[in-house]
């Protein structure tokens, strides 16, 4: 089933060439009387078949909402402005899903390969296109599940809606299946969502977002209430299924350090913007948007010794009026003049095209419009320390 | 991650720590436009803002308030129109509606128009009082029995369903024999007949969302009893209460009428209860009389439906997450352009 | 509730009479029950001798006749031949001793009370029932006369009467139950009728009505043939449909009036009294109170019909109040040194204002009504009115204690304006739990001539006596009559002929229980319509 | 504002406790708390049941030091709090408050006097904030019933200042707000700040950043920490380990309702002693361990996690522990001190003298200091 | 097991309550119902003080107990399964009185009672799924209509237009009163189309309120995250409606329901009267008028236990709707 005639992934694990979802220039404003918060603005990236899509940024920068938007969740007042968000399942997922649809979730637009406009899929597609593509966990898993419907009757039900082929005991079974993934023990079915601990429950959210193995799965910091025991068995579950189903991944956690064992590409958002985007081990090298920098300075480590921790000055901006130009610039400490006027858009961070090289930032300081030649890492690090001693 | 950055430690006093309570000064302008924003003045200015914007938060709503605004200012300044005694008998016996008489006269020769105003502020009047206190009985009923729940919680439910089992008919018929025959005699019994109900889902409410971590969270910062009963759960309650407010509120005046209907109401004042009654044992519809027989009823259902209207605007005013800017959506313009 | 007449199956004649309204049938076919099913009285069970209530006059039905001794102490019926039970036993006197004497046993059944007066009642042979009494009382006869028989060899057996329900009854009347149901009584024809030749109606149904409108919408759409309902839309909804078919006749039977407390110095004045009558206007209360239907009562308080008893002075003709007339109140008033003061009410010498009270049961919605009107006439004349509005218990319990300034009441009645005057006004019982001179008129020569009455069986000598109580009424006002209270009476034409008119009062015409020896008259006069 | 210090100095302070000042007596402290939920069951005539939340849970709080507290999801860390904050009364055990015990019937003043020294910061953001009120009603309500603020500009004074202090700015924007126009992470801060504004001298902080970013999340702390030197007392409950490394002098490891491990956090977080917390640790993530390609570490030890209605009988860990011995079936090991202020409850460390293991000691552990 | 009691023993004491004012209020009304005997009898002529007697022997109301003893006989009757005697109908008893007329009230009134939850909830529900569209609007406006209009007017209303002038209804009886009741098709027939303009207009005015009880709990609900969750997971609407969103919301309708049922037994007064159909409600209403308190009290006992039964009832289908209940976490509205 799997076709991997374009392995180029950047990890060599699971990443094929597809592009499965094409996100562009997304942007949604929540309206309000006192003024739009513009909690996501002009977003794009693509993300690839067996991807892991890390998102990282500040509290409050619009990454839940990027969420609720890829799966057509906003509710009012969040209104999508701009953008597109296109998905194309790909020939291979395509073919392998008639084989086990029968048929039934046949485009009805004929364009079985053209990619699609999430934003514009009708209601039965869009139906059709739920958890079959794209599947989601909440950040407030634990307060997602039906109160009045036990946890079995629940993965269930998607089953039901979605894979109408099975018979009562083959959902049954393959719930059973997808809580033992999780860690749940298969008797638990029948518990009611009050009878679980907050963990537990965030866990059978977890499962089920596996339940169709979608193409998708976007979780928004999935593992909060999780110990870090379970978090990894749970995730090491989901790097397995990846590698078997090579579904992607849009993973949002502030806990940087699981993000860098985890993710094949980080995206960095601030204030609503992606500022930086590349491969794991690109970010982790070398992360070259200052607010990145800040962001991986930021935590503590837990092995080895000690070492000091660097914050980010500053607070963050007011949504409903960004600062012109650079949002991040009044907190930057390489601010210069064009970043207070000028809006720096993703652009690749160094000049040489390798194959592996992904990162994208948007900073004047990599433009060379702007700066002659890109800072040096060495050069981030002082000027942190600069602006902290201040 | 292999080199960690060695930035010197810094060397910051403690002394420059803020102070616990003082306002950083770049706060000062902050606080003075709040205060701005909170004075009296301001404050209600924003109310007949926010009241307005109810008012027009949909159709619906703006039926119901146009109605129900409309029913409010002839209760008020009708009666100083009315052009004749409403009272009066005269021997313009069932006429049918003309110049003299906009809505004809009844049976009594009275004039059907001039009734029709003059009742406006009875029925209206009585039909929102009444409501009140029976919100006010099931609020607190409900709300108390719910929160404390066990004995508290056994002896109001008791109560509340022998009130919900005991027909109201009866008890208007001992009342009116009872006391004296007088609206407000017919008034307490619809209360008292209809707060059970309205106590009962509230306490079946207040019983779920007092396990709710913000109550606890409440209780855990130190709130009292009362405090967390009426100003943590009773506001996330306002749209239960405020519905059936106005569902009391409509069975109320359509209770009050009932009885009155039925003639166990007061004869020496006017009200659509009244005048139905009036109109029920003369006949007036297969007299023919419909002008006698009509208007009280249209009335009721018309000022009835409208306060039902305003009930599909409670859920955005009582639920902060249900509000919704009303300016439509529009594609940000930047955004569209990249 | 299609069976109207003339449709039946087999060509059954069906007549459909709204006998009850008051929701469904429980079964009680006693006719000694407060609660006695209608067409159990008059149709199944027969009494002795009908009495018309419009004119007084006599019918045998049970009895040929009756005599009085001189001394008025005993009392003969001649019972009739040839009579037969609808079981087919034979009808005797006995049976008539045997239902005497058992109303004696259970005083409950004794509703009229006759064994206060009765001494015995017993029969010497087959054809007489001889009554003996403890005192005089010849006005007891009606209640005699009217008391319905049943049979011994049926009811000897059956304990108290009153809780009897005589599911199957056996009476010697044109009609014997066919079936019952909560919702509906029928009757059919009775073929060991003593007048079995004379009942033209084949069925009578009983449908259980819960309403006056219903009932008023069946008739008006044909689907009844017979009533005795108020509604004010009767004209409109029923007559106007169809006037050549439909058809009401209302008999009016006892003034209603406003009774003064003449323990209350002001109204035990004649000239408040009278200004107070003046002033009403009892064009009005008839036409918004009654719908038209009652019409302004006589002063004299007989009824149209009654004439006979009316005092010579009013040559034959009832006399009526006139017109409402403010000025003519006032002027009275005047007359008799009453000053208007400043608030428009006038006041005796001492400032005791004529404000009065006037109490009225809240339920009753025309007396309601009319006091409202009463109110508006007497301010017009300067005199203050309150209503006291009061449960149907408090106003009774009120009016036999004296305990009001002004009430609204009907009044008693039966065969003879008697029956309507002597407890409103005779002396002896303005006291007591059960006072009916509700007025406290204590006066004797009304009292005279009302004994006058009671000693006699002589209509000549009773008729006199009534007219010196008519000619005291007029004159002194001890009550105020107002109007003239009627029984409903409502028929059509399109199925059955022969019903009373005011040409041919045969019989109240009223299909209710209460005129039931009435009823039992009227089946015997239908014909169906050709 | 200063940020990054802070840590460096906690941390020197950690390394070698410097506690003379530190009061002997604690602040408050509990002994030996159980806690037993009753199970309802639809089926009324099953016996009654219980989940063994807090078995015998015992820790001390003292002014300008943390106590973190880690553990397994569902080890009854927020049990313990919600006891220490009088929100659920323990089964059994002592809570006592600067050395009196609590009495649990006290009057409503008594409580209201236990809860302006005592604050709790609940765990999930999305439930503890009134749906209903805005941020306004949530800072103002705390500062107005203990006395802190009066009059509608004092309030909102206190409130803004409150805001910024947990960086939430725009402060007069966000003072308006309804919780549910807050991401996960500002309504966590709505949290802090209003267990804050009470200015309590213990803090019980359940899990209070875990929905933070990095950045914001070492304000918060810095801010905690600042508080910490003026005197206030933490429990730090957390899943982020390091975080309890840089920030807690002192840290406990919970499993399954039972304090396995304690001791200076330095030493717990650097040199494991139970098989569960050497579990814990191989588990959080590492970038510094990270493998080229990176993926998951394999974790030394997996299993169910166990059931508390009817917990695993001795050492709950033994049905997952690598080193499981037959006598961990049977008994739960006392407590070895390991030197250092660090002490376990296992028997690979000979179970507090292998003797009566059931009944392991009841004293508070000892502060860092002692050692 | 303890709770299930417990909740009997309320129940039971509540029960206890309400017949104990039951007992008390209209006997303390003033007022004899002899007395109101007494106005038949006396329109039948003059009437006798000594069969007044007689007959408030028969009924029981000579007695010179005070009221506590009397309350304690009437309680030990009840145990007893006896009701006493009616006195409206003597000498039926108060049981013949009620089953004769309960038929009707039950059939007619569950069956409207039901038509009217059901599809009033149905509305109530795609109405808060769709708020706000034009759809919402044009029938929520109608209906809320329906709602405030008195009920006896729009009854009237529709005997007069729609029985009476137009024909389409009969507009009087439970059924053709020429039939013999019984099994028959034609009986049934009958009795079936003469309910249907009295259920009409019973469901007419009252299905708005249904509608608006789910509307409102459902609104709630919608905004719940388990509904976007669901929504998420592409589950149809249809299952999103009814199995995520009411079945939460559907707790305070169930629990009116339950009440509106049980009220049921009591009649529907104004729909007896304007369309003269038989029930039970007008003979309360006439007892209560004749202050007949063996018949009064017997229908508001019928009353009292069948609402408490349905409160029973519903208990139990609470631990099947909502889970949390069966832990004590939620109550039975
Ligand atoms: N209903 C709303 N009305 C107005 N603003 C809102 C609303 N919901 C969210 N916001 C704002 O939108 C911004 C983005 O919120 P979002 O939840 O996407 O953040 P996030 O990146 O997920 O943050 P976190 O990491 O804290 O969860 C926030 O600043 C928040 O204040
Ligand atoms: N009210 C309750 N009723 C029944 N069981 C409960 C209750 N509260 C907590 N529990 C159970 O007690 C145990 C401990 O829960 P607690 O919330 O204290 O864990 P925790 O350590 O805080 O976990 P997490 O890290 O997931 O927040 C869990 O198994 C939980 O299911
Ligand atoms: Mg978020
Ligand atoms: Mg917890």
């Amino acid at each position: 089933m799997m076709d991997s005639r374009e392995t180029t992934g950047i990890t060599g694990t699971a990443i094929t060439g597809d592009i499965l979802l094409n996100v562009r220039h997304l942007s949604v404003d929540y309206q309000a009387d006192a003024g739009d918060v513009h909690a996501v603005t002009d977003v794009s990236f693509a993300l690839r078949r067996g991807e892991i899509l890390g998102l990282a940024g500040e509290s409050g920068s619009g990454k839940s909402t990027l969420a609720y938007a890829l799966a057509r969740l906003l509710r009012p007042p969040a209104v999508v402005t701009a953008g597109q968000v296109l998905y194309s399942p790909g020939v291979e997922r395509q073919a392998a899903r008639t084989s086990v649809h029968g048929g039934r979730r046949g485009r009805a637009d004929g364009l079985d390969n053209a990619p699609l406009d999430i934003l514009r899929l009708t209601p039965a597609q869009l139906r059709a296109f739920r958890w079959n593509d794209l599947a989601i966990v909440f950040q407030s898993a634990m307060n997602a599940l039906n109160p009045v419907m036990t946890i079995g009757a629940q993965i269930v039900d998607v089953l039901a809606a979605h894979r109408p082929e099975l018979s009562r005991g083959q959902r049954y079974d393959r719930a059973a299946e997808l809580v033992r993934l999780v860690g749940i023990a298969p008797d638990r079915l029948i518990s009611y969502p009050h009878e679980l601990s907050g963990g537990m429950r965030q866990r059978a959210t977890i499962a089920i977002a596996l339940a169709l193995s979608p193409d998708i799965i976007i979780m928004d910091e999935p593992t909060t209430a999780l110990d870090v025991v379970v978090q990894h068995e749970i995730l090491t579950e989901i790097l397995r299924l990846r590698a078997e189903l090579r579904f992607a991944v849009i993973f949002i956690t502030h806990d940087l350090s699981l993000l860098l064992e985890l993710a094949d590409t980080i995206a960095i958002m601030y204030a609503g913007r992606i500022v930086e985007y590349g491969a794991r081990r690109e970010l982790a090298g070398q992360p070259r948007h200052p607010y990145s920098y800040g962001l991986l300075h930021s935590f503590p480590n837990l092995r080895g010794p000690r070492r000091t921790v660097l914050g980010i000055p500053g607070a963050p901006p007011d949504l409903r009026d960004v600062p012109p130009g650079c949002s991040f610039h009044p907190r930057c400490p390489f601010a210069f003049a064009p970043c207070s006027t000028t809006l720096p858009l993703l652009r690749p961070a160094t000049t040489q095209t390798s194959a592996e090289e992904h990162q994208q930032v948007a900073c004047h300081l990599y433009d060379p419009a702007f700066a002659p030649a890109p800072p040096a890492e060495e050069l981030l690090a002082a000027g942190y320390a600069a602006l902290v001693r201040e | 991650m292999s080199q960690v950055p060695s930035v010197p430690a810094p060397q910051t006093s403690p002394a420059s720590l803020e102070p616990r309570d003082q306002l950083p000064p770049a706060l000062v302008p902050d606080v003075q436009a709040i205060m701005r924003r909170d004075s009296w003045g301001a404050t209600l200015a924003a109310l007949a803002r926010a009241l307005w914007r109810a008012m027009t938060l949909n159709r619906k709503v703006t039926a119901g308030s146009a109605i129900v605004g409309f029913f409010v200012l002839v209760a008020i300044f009708g009666p100083l129109f009315a052009r004749q005694d409403p009272l009066k008998f005269t021997r313009d016996l069932l006429q049918p509606p003309s110049a003299a008489h906009w809505l004809g006269t009844n049976q009594g020769g009275q004039d059907v128009f001039t009734q029709l105003v003059i009742g406006t502020r009875s029925s209206l009047g009585w039909a929102l009082l009444t409501g009140l206190i029976v919100m006010g009985i099931s609020i607190t009923v409900g709300l108390v029995s719910g929160f404390f729940g066990g004995i508290v919680d056994d002896a109001l439910s008791l109560v509340t369903n022998v009130f919900i089992v005991i027909p109201g008919l009866p008890l208007a018929i001992i009342a009116v024999q009872y006391f004296s025959r007088t609206t407000l005699t017919v008034a307490l019994v619809v209360a008292l007949t209809s707060w059970a109900w309205g106590a009962r889902v509230l306490r079946a409410q207040t019983f779920s969302m007092r396990a709710r971590e913000f109550v606890t969270a409440a209780r855990a910062s130190g709130e009292h009893t009362g405090r967390l009963i009426f100003a943590e759960i009773f506001p996330n309650e306002l749209s239960i209460v405020a519905a059936s407010f106005i569902t009391t509120t409509i069975q109320v005046l359509l209770g009050v009428a009932g009885l009155e209907f039925l003639g166990f109401g007061d004869t020496n004042s006017i009200s659509w209860g009244l005048m139905l009654n009036g109109a029920y044992t003369g006949s007036a519809l297969f007299q023919a009389a419909w002008w006698w027989f009509v208007p009280p009823g249209i009335c009721i259902a018309l000022l009835g439906s409208g306060l039902a209207l305003l009930n599909f605007g409670i859920d955005e005013i009582a639920d902060p997450r249900l509000r919704v800017s009303r300016r439509r959506r529009v594609r940000r313009g930047k955004a569209a352009a990249a | 509730a299609s069976s109207s007449a003339n449709n039946g199956k087999s060509g059954t004649k069906t007549l459909t009479a709204l006998g009850f309204v008051g929701g469904s049938y429980t079964q009680d076919m006693s006719p000694f029950s407060p609660n006695v099913n209608v067409g159990v009285d008059g149709l199944v069970y027969e009494n002795l001798e009908f009495v018309n209530g419009v004119t007084g006059k006599e019918t045998p039905v049970l009895a040929t006749g009756h005599q009085f001794s001189s001394d008025n102490k005993t009392l003969t019926f001649n019972i009739r031949q040839n009579v037969k039970w609808s079981d087919g036993q034979a009808f005797s006197a006995n049976d008539v001793v045997f239902t005497f004497n058992m109303i004696k046993q259970y005083p409950g059944a004794d509703g009229s009370g006759l064994w206060q007066h009765l001494a015995s009642v017993a029969s010497n042979d087959p054809n007489t029932v001889v009554m003996t009494f403890k005192d005089v009382d010849p006005p007891l006869l009606p209640f005699i006369e009217q008391t319905y028989i049943v049979p011994q060899h049926l009811w000897s057996s059956v304990g108290d009467p009153t809780k009897f329900t005589n599911t199957s009854p056996v009476g010697t009347g044109p009609m014997k139950l066919k079936s019952f149901t909560a919702q509906q009584i029928t009757y059919v024809k009775n073929p060991t009728f003593w007048q079995a030749d004379q009942v033209k109606v084949d069925q009578i149904n009983y449908p259980a009505v819960n309403s006056n409108d219903t009932a008023l919408l069946q008739l008006s759409s044909h689907q009844a043939d017979w009533a005795g309902i108020f509604n004010s839309a009767l004209n409109a909804q029923f007559v106007q449909k169809d006037p050549a078919h439909n058809h009401i006749y209302m008999v009016p039977v006892v003034p209603v009036q406003i009774v003064p407390n003449l323990k209350n110095p002001l109204l035990a004045q004649l000239p408040v009294r009278q200004a107070i009558s003046a002033a009403l206007d009892r064009q009005q209360m008839s036409a918004s109170g009654e719908a038209g239907l009652e019409q302004a009562a006589s002063p004299t308080g007989l009824m149209p019909g009654q004439e006979a008893y009316l005092d010579p002075k009013f040559s034959g003709k009832l006399p009526d109040f006139g017109a409402a007339d403010a000025n003519k109140a006032a002027s009275i008033l005047q007359g008799a040194g009453f000053k208007k003061g400043s608030d428009g009410i006038f006041a005796d010498a001492q400032g005791h204002k004529l404000s009065f009270k006037a109490t009225v049961p809240g339920d009753f919605n025309d007396y309601v009504q009319d006091l409202q009107i009463a109110q508006q006439n007497l301010k017009a004349a300067g005199i203050d009115l309150q209503l006291n509005k009061v449960s149907d218990d408090g106003w009774r319990s009120d009016r036999s204690g004296h305990n009001f300034d002004l009430i609204m009441t009907g009044g008693f009645f039966g065969p003879t304006p008697y029956y309507y005057l002597e407890p409103l006004l005779n002396s002896t019982h303005i006291s007591g739990a059960n006072a009916t001179n509700w007025a406290g008129w204590n006066d004797k020569a009304t009292d005279k001539l009302l004994a006058q009455y009671a000693g006699s069986s002589d209509p000549n000598v009773q008729k006199q006596a009534i007219q010196g109580v008519t000619a005291i009424m007029a004159d002194q006002l001890p009550v105020i009559p107002v109007l003239d209270a009627i029984q409903f009476f409502e028929y059509t034409t399109t199925n059955w002929t022969g019903w009373p008119t005011p040409d041919n009062p045969y019989a109240i015409g009223s299909a209710y229980p209460l005129a039931a020896g009435d009823n039992e008259q009227v089946i015997l006069h239908l014909t169906p319509a050709s | 504002m200063d940020t990054m210090d802070t840590f460096e100095r906690v941390a020197a302070q950690a390394t070698t406790p410097d506690l003379a000042h530190s009061a002997d007596v604690p602040l408050l402290e509990a002994r030996n708390l159980r806690r037993l939920f009753p199970i309802h069951s639809a089926n009324p005539f099953k016996p009654r049941r219980a989940v063994h939340a807090v078995e015998d849970a015992s820790l001390a709080l003292y002014p300008r030091r943390a106590l973190a507290l880690v553990g397994e999801s569902g080890s009854g860390k927020t049990t313990v709090a919600r006891m220490l904050a009088r929100l659920d009364e323990p089964s059994a055990g002592a809570i006592l408050f600067r050395g009196e015990p609590v009495k649990l019937g006290a009057g409503a003043a008594a409580l209201r006097a236990y809860r302006r020294a005592v604050q709790m910061v609940f765990q999930d953001p999305f439930s503890s904030l009134n749906p209903a009120h805005s941020v306004r009603y949530h800072l103002s309500r705390p500062l107005r019933v203990y006395g802190h603020a009066r009059g509608r500009e004092q309030v909102t004074e206190q409130a803004l200042a409150l805001l910024a202090r947990v960086s939430l700015t725009p402060t007069a924007q966000f003072i308006d707000k309804f919780p549910h126009e807050l991401s996960g992470g500002q309504r966590q801060r709505v949290a802090i700040a209003r267990a804050l504004a009470v200015r309590p001298s213990v803090l019980l902080a359940d899990e209070p950043v875990s929905m933070l970013d990095v950045s914001i999340r070492l304000d918060i702390l810095n801010l905690l920490l600042r508080l910490k030197e003026d005197g206030l007392a933490l429990l730090y409950i957390t899943h982020d380990i390091a975080s309890a490394r840089y920030f807690a002098e002192e840290t406990r490891v919970m499993y399954a309702g039972q304090m396995v491990e304690g001791g200076p956090s330095e030493a717990v977080t650097q040199r494991p002693k139970h098989p569960y917390t050497q579990l814990l640790l191989s588990a959080a993530p590492d970038p510094e361990k990270m493998g080229k390609d990176g993926g998951l570490a394999k974790l030394p030890a997996r299993g169910e996690i166990p059931s508390l209605v009817t917990p695993p009988s001795g050492c709950r860990f033994h049905p997952r522990c690598p080193h499981v011995m037959p006598v961990c079936r049977e008994r739960f090991p006392g407590r070895t001190d390991l030197g250092g202020g660090q002490w376990t409850h296992c028997w690979l460390y000979g179970g507090g003298d292998g003797t009566e293991g059931a009944e392991h000691t009841t004293q508070t552990p000892a502060p860092a200091s002692a050692s | 097991m303890r709770r299930l009691i417990r909740r009997l023993g309320l129940y039971l004491l509540a029960v206890w309550a309400a017949i104990t004012v039951n007992f008390f209020l209209p006997r303390l009304a003033p007022g004899d119902p002899v007395a109101a005997l007494q106005q038949r009898l006396q329109q039948r002529g003059s009437f006798n003080p000594a069969s007044l007697d007689a007959l408030r022997a028969e009924f029981g109301l000579n007695t010179n107990d005070p009221l506590w003893l009397q309350y304690l006989k009437y309680l030990n009757n009840l145990i007893h399964g006896n009701l006493g005697v009616s006195i409206t109908r003597f000498p039926a008893s108060v049981g013949d009185v009620i089953g004769q007329d309960i038929k009707w009230t039950l059939v007619l009134l569950s069956v409207s009672v039901l038509l009217s939850f059901s599809l009033g909830t149905l509305v109530g529900i795609f109405m808060a799924w769709n708020r706000g569209t034009a759809f919402d609007t044009a029938l929520s406006s109608l209906m809320m209509f329906f709602y405030s209009i008195l009920y006896p007017w729009l009854a009237i209303v529709a005997v007069y237009f729609l029985g009476f002038n137009l024909g389409w209804f009969p507009f009087a009886f439970g059924y053709d009163t020429s039939l013999t009741p019984g099994w028959s098709a034609e009986f049934i027939a009958s009795a079936a189309y003469h309910a249907i303009l009295p259920a009409l207009t019973l469901i007419v005015s009252t299905i708005a309120g249904w509608m608006l009880t789910m509307r409102n709990s459902m609104v709630t609900t919608l905004s719940e995250d388990y509904v976007l969750l669901a929504r998420a997971k592409g589950l149809s609407s249809r299952r999103v409606m009814f199995a995520y969103a009411a079945r939460n919301a559907i707790l305070p309708s169930v629990t009116g329901f339950a009440i509106a049922l049980g009220t049921v037994v009591g009649g529907q007064l104004l729909v007896e009267i304007v369309f003269s159909y038989p029930g039970i409600g007008f003979d309360l209403f006439q007892a209560i008028q004749g202050q007949d308190y063996a018949l009064a009290d017997g229908i508001l006992l019928l009353v009292i236990v069948a609402t408490v039964f349905m409160n029973l009832i519903v208990d139990l289908l609470y631990t099947i709707l909502d889970p949390r209940v069966r832990e004590g976490r939620s109550v039975s509205a």
